[in-house]
């Protein structure tokens, strides 16, 4: 792996799958011990941690900072929901599906012009797309406009009349989200290791010296951004059947900047740091708005957030997932590079 | 449309255009010289908004009112504060990556609006302009145009050529095109950087501040006009090529036509036009219409 | 390392397993939830809508039907994106047995949505999104407000009475801006009018010069404005500074000039506005509340206010007719619909949809006030289209 | 013995608005062969190798590799042919062992981006590439070091033997003495020596005295053009390059 060149990769397998074994079983036992409420918190912040990791893919590994993912996130969301026929459950076999095609048709557009560009240009032209995929369902009346949209009725899953998978019923939403985690983990994991992962990590490193070595950079920063964007559509196919209500605003700009926060806090370049991220931020946020801690000044909750913000970047940009390296670095200093 | 309309439209057009130029130029100083995303930018402008909103009263009673003299201060103050900011927060983030420095001066956003809410509440408020300037002139038919958004352009042009005289004359403002283009090369010249940087940033906080206090009169101030006017200026700075004084004008302008002829022809799809500009700009130009460097 | 790393991970998880441990409460008091924005652009309206709310709680002794209330607030933040989430953590964390909000429309619609999953009992006291009490209605949801249509319609039939045979609207283009122009096109034409040309600028724009030049091109008799908060003060104020107000009249719903004519000032002045509230109403209520409101937070209320009085005024009625047993779901909803509340607008009945039966005021600015200058439409009720119930 | 030729590049100009920072350049690049290209700061060397490699697209002329028109090709494309560079700045990845940096730079040989349940340091073949060209740039026992550790000539060396994984014929090599001391020096001139039998070396130095004594033939450039071509000799005895260049005519402007 090209970012930690010693230490990881001896590590044996066992040890560094067990903790996220054990994360998988803490949260698949999770609904059998937590409230109602909380087990729909936890299912949320899972569909965020499945955003966060898909942008993860282009953002850690790529180099690629994407102020515009939120765009394929409500794309497919407005996707799953357009689709749906209004009265009978449609089936997940063609839906979802259909949903992901969709945003990956949408990444592949928007990847492929914006990866004209580079650097700041980058971030900006990404915003950009993002913001027109916005208006388009802000203003029109494509899709119910600014009020949003409902999707009254989940997606199915059966073979023939037998109903192997109800999205509509929460303790099978919540498993399926928690597969998806699981799945989209791994598949990450697998792309990291592989020939793909390791290019895409040169291209961030260094992409001049990955052309010169005879890498078509430009099709590997789009198959990424494709792959990402179409990852992130899982997790806006997953938030639509659970919200059953789709609005514009889960596009916007704001989204974007959120699921980049959420990275940071755990820590760009790692899986790892993408799903504490995503659950770290939401449980920040959860406590900043409590009345019961902070009593009245909970309303200005938006202060100590972006506080924390501020610190968490300043003092370790490297995220809480590289938060004991850091400390044991700080213990034990390494040779330093010059 | 007539071609007197016309004329008016162009005339609403240019005059949008310099306002945003304003706060776009302090934006793309910032950007190309201090190579900091600075997404707080919006922030600096609502700030100005509710110090006009805050000094008018203040100097109302204590120096005798006057709108230039609470512009004044609020410059003043403004001037400060960047420099202060520059000093206690930004100086940290030239090391750092876009990333970072993005979610940085997001986590700025959140606490300036906050304190906004503490200090000054939620409400809309109004600014009061000075009363020689709240006339208009009748402009053909029913129409008259208002004179204090003359006055606001005439400031924008003053204010436009004095960067330009700054830049293209002084040696601070050698330092800056220099700075644009080769930061090496500036310590080679032996300007103190770190004062540079400070200066530019103070300006450019300057910049929007001013753009704030000009129009609160016309805009009024409430909670959350910066982010409106941050993401409008990103789109001016991008297309206009980042660091550029002269393409941030352009870009303004263009952006301002977009804006101006788009709502008025094609309603529906106003909201993404001035995006697909962009869009089409930077696949066109990848580095903007004057990419400085 | 690596060890310590995931440890870390872990910790999180078992950090929401303890948040969740917190819960359960005891049931003598009736809680209640406010799901109000308490930041941003709508924070002020938020605040006066749970002000009004609070006060008629404290007017009946701190109690609703002979049962204590137990508040519970939400920032919704007036982002529907998170809507769903912050409606459930009333609903499912707190266990509450009413809801009380919002403002903003798309957070009320998903708020509707989770009303109708959960069959919780909610209470709208602003958001005039049509689909409320239209195609998502169910006998769990009210409002005390409004329908977007309603102010609309209203100002539509006077502006036609006042001879404007052509009309130019403008408003954001999102779903609030034109249901209420749908509205004023009905109203209008009922009564002889015509909509000659919708202009619309993209949400939260407040760039409006070009269509105020668009506006004196068209030379209507009369201009239709549908905006709030910022956006109302900038635009009541760009069309005063363009000389269009001397020659063209402008009219609005209430919230053109509601709660803003302070940053309004001279522009706004003799405009009329239509609103279900007004300065100056002929009401003993209304001057009762206003004296109690004045009182007890030292400022004055505005419609936003009486919407949360009234909401509060409604689950009164349902909760007294059920003795405070809020389980008594069927009786309890029988009690509000039939109910006539008493209020400082004026007293109104709900429609079979839920939303206020009442009168539409016509209202002139006059210094920082809204005046009453007479009924627009007695009794309107808003159509319900699509409402199933 | 006939030369085998290549890389040929044949008026190639590039110019940048105004300014023409390589005019009409012609050369050979043979097999067996070190071709110097020496020149003040600004001749346009490093343009001249950016075009040739196709990093930059050339304004006017052709390049030839094997006798195949590459002009249009993109750089990937021609590094896949067998062209391979070095940078003046080193481009090593620094996080990444020496033996990682290339690896993954002979992954371009066998790229295989679908292959996602492969990790990619089991592919045999890269693996095999980047050892034998650590062994060859004489970096065999700092295989497993992170190259940000490195010391400067090892970094240059580790630079070149990036440059070999991807098995290249022609070799673009921009100042890759740059900064070394006489030791380090010595050692890069040995690997070039061991690298030309087997490929057609392009060499942008400063070093006089290195060019001198390595190449085969050089090319002198000012303002992006040629002015001279031909065996050190020659070069050496060349007036004119001693006026404009080397600076041995009082007269001429100093070099750098």
């Amino acid at each position: 792996m090209l970012t930690h060149a010693n230490g990881r990769r001896g590590a044996p397998l066992a040890r560094r799958v067990a903790p996220l074994v054990a994360a998988a079983a803490v949260l698949a036992a999770f609904p059998y011990v937590g409230g109602r409420f909380y087990v729909d918190l936890v299912l949320t912040t899972m569909i965020l941690a499945v955003f966060a990791l898909s942008l993860e893919l282009i953002v850690g590994e790529t180099g690629l900072v994407s102020f515009g993912h939120a765009a394929f996130f409500g794309i497919a969301a407005y996707a799953t929901t357009l689709l749906s026929p209004g009265a009978t459950p449609p089936s997940l076999v063609w839906l979802l599906p259909a949903a992901l095609a969709i945003t990956a048709l949408a990444a592949l557009v928007i990847g492929a012009l914006s990866l004209r560009t580079r650097g700041v240009y980058f971030i900006m032209v990404t915003l950009a797309f993002a913001q027109m995929a916005y208006y388009v369902f802000h203003d029109t009346r494509l899709a119910g406009g600014s009020d949003g949209i409902y999707l009254s009725v989940k997606p199915v899953l059966a073979l023939g009349s037998i109903t192997l998978l109800d999205l509509g019923d929460a303790h099978t939403l919540y498993y399926a989200t928690l597969a998806t985690l699981a799945g989209v983990y791994v598949l990450l994991a697998l792309i990291h290791r592989s020939r793909f992962g390791h290019a895409l990590n040169g291209i961030r490193a260094n992409e001049r010296r990955m052309r010169a070595a005879g890498f078509s950079t430009y099709p590997y920063k789009l198959a990424a951004f494709v792959l990402a964007g179409t990852l992130a559509g899982i997790a806006g196919f997953l938030h639509a059947v659970k919200d059953g209500f789709v609005n514009p605003e889960i596009l916007a700009w704001h989204q974007s900047g959120t699921v980049l926060l959420m990275l940071i806090l755990g820590g760009v370049g790692s899986l790892r740091g993408a799903v504490a991220g995503a659950f770290l931020f939401v449980m920040l946020k959860e406590l900043f708005q409590s009345e019961a801690i902070f009593g009245g000044f909970a309303r200005h909750w938006q202060l100590p957030l972006g506080l924390t913000i501020i610190a968490c970047v300043a003092l370790m940009p490297k995220g809480v997932a590289a938060l004991s390296s850091q400390l044991r670095r700080a213990q034990a200093p390494l040779p330093d590079a010059p | 449309m007539d071609l007197a309309v016309f004329l008016v439209q162009c005339l609403n057009a240019v005059q949008y255009g310099l306002l945003l130029f304003l706060v776009a130029s302090g934006l793309t100083l910032i950007f190309g010289i201090l190579g900091v995303i600075n997404l707080a930018h919006g922030s600096f402008y609502m700030i100005g908004a509710y110090l006009a909103y805050a000094l008018a009263p203040w100097t109302a009673a204590h120096l005798g009112g006057g709108f230039f003299t609470a512009m004044a201060i609020g410059l003043t103050l403004s001037v400060v504060f960047g420099y202060l900011l520059e000093w206690g927060f930004v100086s940290y983030l030239y090391r750092r990556e876009h990333l970072q420095q993005v979610l940085m001066t997001y986590g700025l956003i959140l606490v300036f609006e906050e304190l906004r809410s503490i200090l000054a509440g939620d409400d809309v408020h109004g600014v009061a302009m000075p009363a020689w300037l709240a006339g208009s002139i009748p402009l053909g038919g029913v129409m008259t145009y208002p004179i204090y958004r003359l006055f606001m352009s005439g400031v924008c042009v003053a204010v436009a050529l004095g960067l330009y005289a700054v830049i293209a004359r002084t040696r601070l403002g050698m330092a800056i095109r220099a700075g644009a283009s080769n930061r090496e090369m500036v310590q080679a010249l032996g300007v103190d950087v770190r004062l540079l940087y400070r200066v530019v940033f103070a300006a450019g906080v300057a910049l929007a501040v001013l753009a704030g206090m000009l129009a609160a009169p016309v805009s009024s101030v409430y909670p959350g006009m910066g982010n409106q006017v941050l993401i409008i200026s990103f789109v001016v700075v991008v297309i206009g090529g980042i660091g550029s004084i002269r393409g941030a004008l352009l870009a303004s302008l263009l952006v301002a036509f977009v804006d101006t002829f788009g709502n008025v022809l094609v309603p529906q799809a106003a909201g993404v036009l001035v995006y697909v500009l962009m869009a089409m700009i930077l696949l066109w130009r990848p580095e903007g219409l004057f990419r400085t460097g | 390392m690596i060890h310590r790393r995931n440890t870390l991970a872990a910790a999180l998880v078992a950090g929401a397993l303890c948040l969740a441990a917190a819960g359960a409460h005891a049931q003598s008091k009736i809680k209640v939830g406010l799901m109000l924005p308490y930041t941003g652009t709508y924070a002020a309206l938020g605040t006066a809508i749970e002000n009004g709310f609070r006060l008629y709680v404290q007017e009946q002794g701190g109690k609703l039907g002979g049962r204590e209330i137990e508040y519970f607030r939400v920032d919704d933040e007036s982002d529907p994106s998170k809507a769903v989430d912050n409606m459930n953590k009333l609903v499912k964390r707190d266990n509450v047995d009413v809801v009380v909000g919002t403002v903003h429309s798309g957070v009320a619609m998903a708020m509707a949505k989770v009303a109708r999953d959960t069959n919780t009992l909610l209470v709208v006291p602003n958001a005039g999104a049509g689909a409320v009490t239209g195609a998502m209605c169910a006998p769990n949801i009210f409002r005390s407000s409004f329908s977007n249509w309603q102010p609309g319609y209203a100002m539509g039939k006077v502006a036609g009475e006042k001879g404007a045979k052509k009309v130019v609207t403008i408003t954001w283009k999102y779903a609030a801006g034109d249901e209420s122009v749908e509205g004023f096109r009905e109203g209008l034409k009922s009564a002889g009018g015509e909509v000659v040309k919708e202009l619309t600028l993209p949400f939260p724009n407040v760039e409006f010069q070009a269509l105020l030049t668009e506006i004196a091109a068209a030379k209507p008799d009369a201009v239709y404005a549908f905006f709030a908060g910022g956006g109302a003060v900038k635009f009541v104020k760009d069309y005063a500074a363009a000389g269009l107000n001397k020659t063209i009249p402008l009219y609005g719903p209430g919230f053109l000039t509601d709660g803003t004519l302070e940053a309004q000032g001279a522009a706004a002045q003799g405009m009329l506005t239509t609103l279900h509230y007004a300065d100056g109403l002929d009401v003993p209520k209304d001057k009762a509340f206003r004296a109690e409101y004045l009182k007890a937070y030292k400022t004055a209320p505005d419609v936003y206010a009486v919407q949360g009085y009234d909401a509060a005024q409604m689950l009164g009625a349902g909760l007294a007719a059920v003795k405070g047993d809020i389980a008594k779901r069927p009786e309890l909803i029988a009690a509000m619909e039939k109910e006539k509340i008493d209020s400082p607008r004026g007293a109104f009945t709900l429609s079979k949809a839920h939303n206020p039966i009442q009168d539409i005021y016509l209202r002139k600015v006059v210094g920082t006030e809204n005046r009453f200058e007479g009924v627009a439409v007695k009794a309107l009720a808003d159509p319900a289209r699509g409402c199933k119930m | 013995m006939p030369l085998d030729v290549l890389l040929r590049a044949e008026d190639v100009s590039r110019r940048f608005g105004g300014l023409v920072a390589v005019d009409h350049v012609s050369l050979t690049l043979a097999r067996d062969e070190v071709h110097a290209v020496i020149g003040t700061n600004g001749a346009g060397k490093s343009t001249l190798i950016d075009v040739l490699a196709g990093e930059l697209a050339a304004s006017g002329g052709r390049v030839e590799l094997h006798g195949r028109d590459i002009t249009g090709w993109a750089q990937p494309r021609r590094a896949r042919a067998g062209v391979g560079r070095s940078y003046q700045r080193t481009t090593i990845f620094a996080h990444a062992t020496v033996l990682e940096n290339c690896r993954l730079a002979a992954q371009a040989r066998a790229q295989r981006p679908l292959a996602l349940w492969a990790a990619a340091d089991a592919c045999g073949e890269s693996r095999r590439l980047a050892e034998c060209a650590i062994a060859q740039a004489g970096l065999g026992e700092h295989a497993l070091r992170t190259a940000g550790t490195l010391a400067h000539g090892q970094k240059r060396q580790l630079e070149i033997a990036m440059c070999l994984a991807t098995e290249p014929s022609v070799l673009l090599l921009d100042e890759p003495l740059a900064g070394m001391g006489p030791e380090e020096t010595e050692r890069m001139l040995q690997l070039l020596a061991a690298l030309r039998p087997r490929h057609a070396i392009l060499l942008v130095e400063h070093d006089m005295d290195a060019v001198f004594r390595i190449a085969d033939r050089v090319t002198v450039m000012v303002n992006g053009a040629v002015i001279a071509s031909g065996d050190p000799g020659a070069i050496r005895a060349n007036t004119e390059v001693q006026a404009a260049y080397l600076g041995r005519d009082a007269d001429a402007a100093p070099a750098g």
